[in-house]
């Protein structure tokens, strides 16, 4: 499937860098013309993602977040989003539901809003290296994409 | 990100503006509870009218608030809250807490 | 002067990502609360050199566009924008307000632009390796910047 | 970007919505150009009522109309031009072209 546009960004794991992820996702994937509730699911999912390597990642330092993404002819839309932090340890137990190490006001919540508002999630880490999730989700273009 | 806080006779309520996220919720946090705490009020009401975003930190802030509520014999209330914020509501199963 | 945030983003040079590029930029300033006017020139002089990238340096390619910029304590912004493309002859001519090599619909004004927009810009270019564009300005910083 | 033509006794009326920028600008100036080589006015009016964002791509614009239309011997009117915009239209000299 063909790639039609996709981009890079890396910015520092500060909390107000949440909002500028996962606004720049949105103005990314703006050309395929996405309804407000496909849009609201992929914010919902990169500020899940980013906020993770903010908080879980990164915890008491600044590290840099890596994000990727990709537009294909389909619709579909792949984003990445990569850290250098902490790593995961049983990446199954971390992804359940209400499992979470970051106390009070965390919910656990975080993967199980990717899973459910994505259509595909893949988390890949290692301890001391760092956590790669992968995500992916089909929009049907509701605008002719030319270029 | 705004929070405004208003008394209403045994009533707290904290009307939420704009997106609530890891970032934004540490402020609105502090805010309501501060209030909550000097008041100690019977009801506490968080409006997500003006709410255009929230992930699942929102999710924690509203959780945080439940217990802190309990805790005061008192009891927590969401109110107009929007189909798309529904969404992320309905899959923390925050409304099986109680009735809204 | 300390450093309170930065990026990095790259792109192709397709021409729908001219309006993500000056959205972004728009995104990524938000924190220093800048005036409808200041945002504007901004907006304007990103889209000036990203559109040179794509008309001028890849013309006939499809390239990759490198965007970065950081946010100074005291509300100073630079924005660097390069690309390997075709490079610039001269400089100081292509600067020129009404120069252009583009033919009938480029104003060749996107430098005047720049220039009148922004409080600095610098332009370093190369015959077959490509051309940087560096911009500064300074807002007034309408908010308590924390983090 | 949405660009709307109307034609009004001699008059080629085109309201722009949205941002004019080099990528949006081919499209708006081929709806253009069609119906003005077509309808051959006597007055082409732009209106950026609707405008949000303007680079020197919408100067290059202008400047290729006003080209047209001199051509037909007609004329070009700008019309509900904001400040924001008015800006560039300053800037590039535009107005010298003739008084708007
Ligand atoms: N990028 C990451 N780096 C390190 N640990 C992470 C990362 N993402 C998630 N985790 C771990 O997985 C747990 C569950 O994450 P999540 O479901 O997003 O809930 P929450 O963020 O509310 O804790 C986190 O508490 C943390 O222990
Ligand atoms: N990134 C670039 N790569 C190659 N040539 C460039 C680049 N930017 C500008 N130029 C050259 O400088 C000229 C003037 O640029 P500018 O003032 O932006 O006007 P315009 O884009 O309307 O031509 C261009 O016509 C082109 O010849």
């Amino acid at each position: 499937m063909k790639i039609i546009n996709e981009m890079r960004l890396v910015f520092p794991s500060k909390s107000l860098n949440e909002s500028f992820a996962r606004t720049t996702i949105a103005s990314f994937i703006s050309c395929l013309d996405p309804t407000i509730s496909e849009l609201a699911d992929i914010k919902t999912a990169v500020s899940e993602a980013v906020t993770n390597s903010i908080v879980h990642a990164y915890k008491e330092t600044v590290g840099s977040i890596y994000i990727s993404s990709q537009i294909y002819e389909n619709g579909k839309i792949t984003i990445k989003i990569k850290d250098k932090g902490s790593g995961i340890e049983d990446v199954k137990k971390a992804m359940e539901p209400l499992f979470t190490t970051g106390g009070e006001e965390r919910a656990g919540l975080g993967f199980a809003v990717m899973q459910s508002f994505m259509d595909k999630i893949k988390v890949i880490s290692k301890i001391g290296k760092g956590t790669t999730v992968t995500m992916e989700k089909t929009i049907i273009p509701r605008v002719k994409l030319n270029k | 990100m705004a929070v405004k806080i208003e008394k209403r006779s045994g009533c707290v309520i904290a009307t939420l503006d704009g997106d609530i996220d890891h970032h934004t919720a540490k402020n609105i946090r502090e805010s309501i509870d501060s209030e909550v705490e000097k008041t100690k009020p019977k009801i506490l009401k968080l409006d997500f009218n003006k709410v255009n975003f929230m992930d699942s930190s929102g999710i924690g802030l509203i959780m945080g608030r439940y217990k802190l509520m309990k805790l005061l014999n008192g009891d927590l209330e969401l109110i107009n809250v929007s189909q798309r914020i529904g969404k992320i509501m309905r899959l923390s199963g925050i409304y099986k807490l109680k009735k809204y």
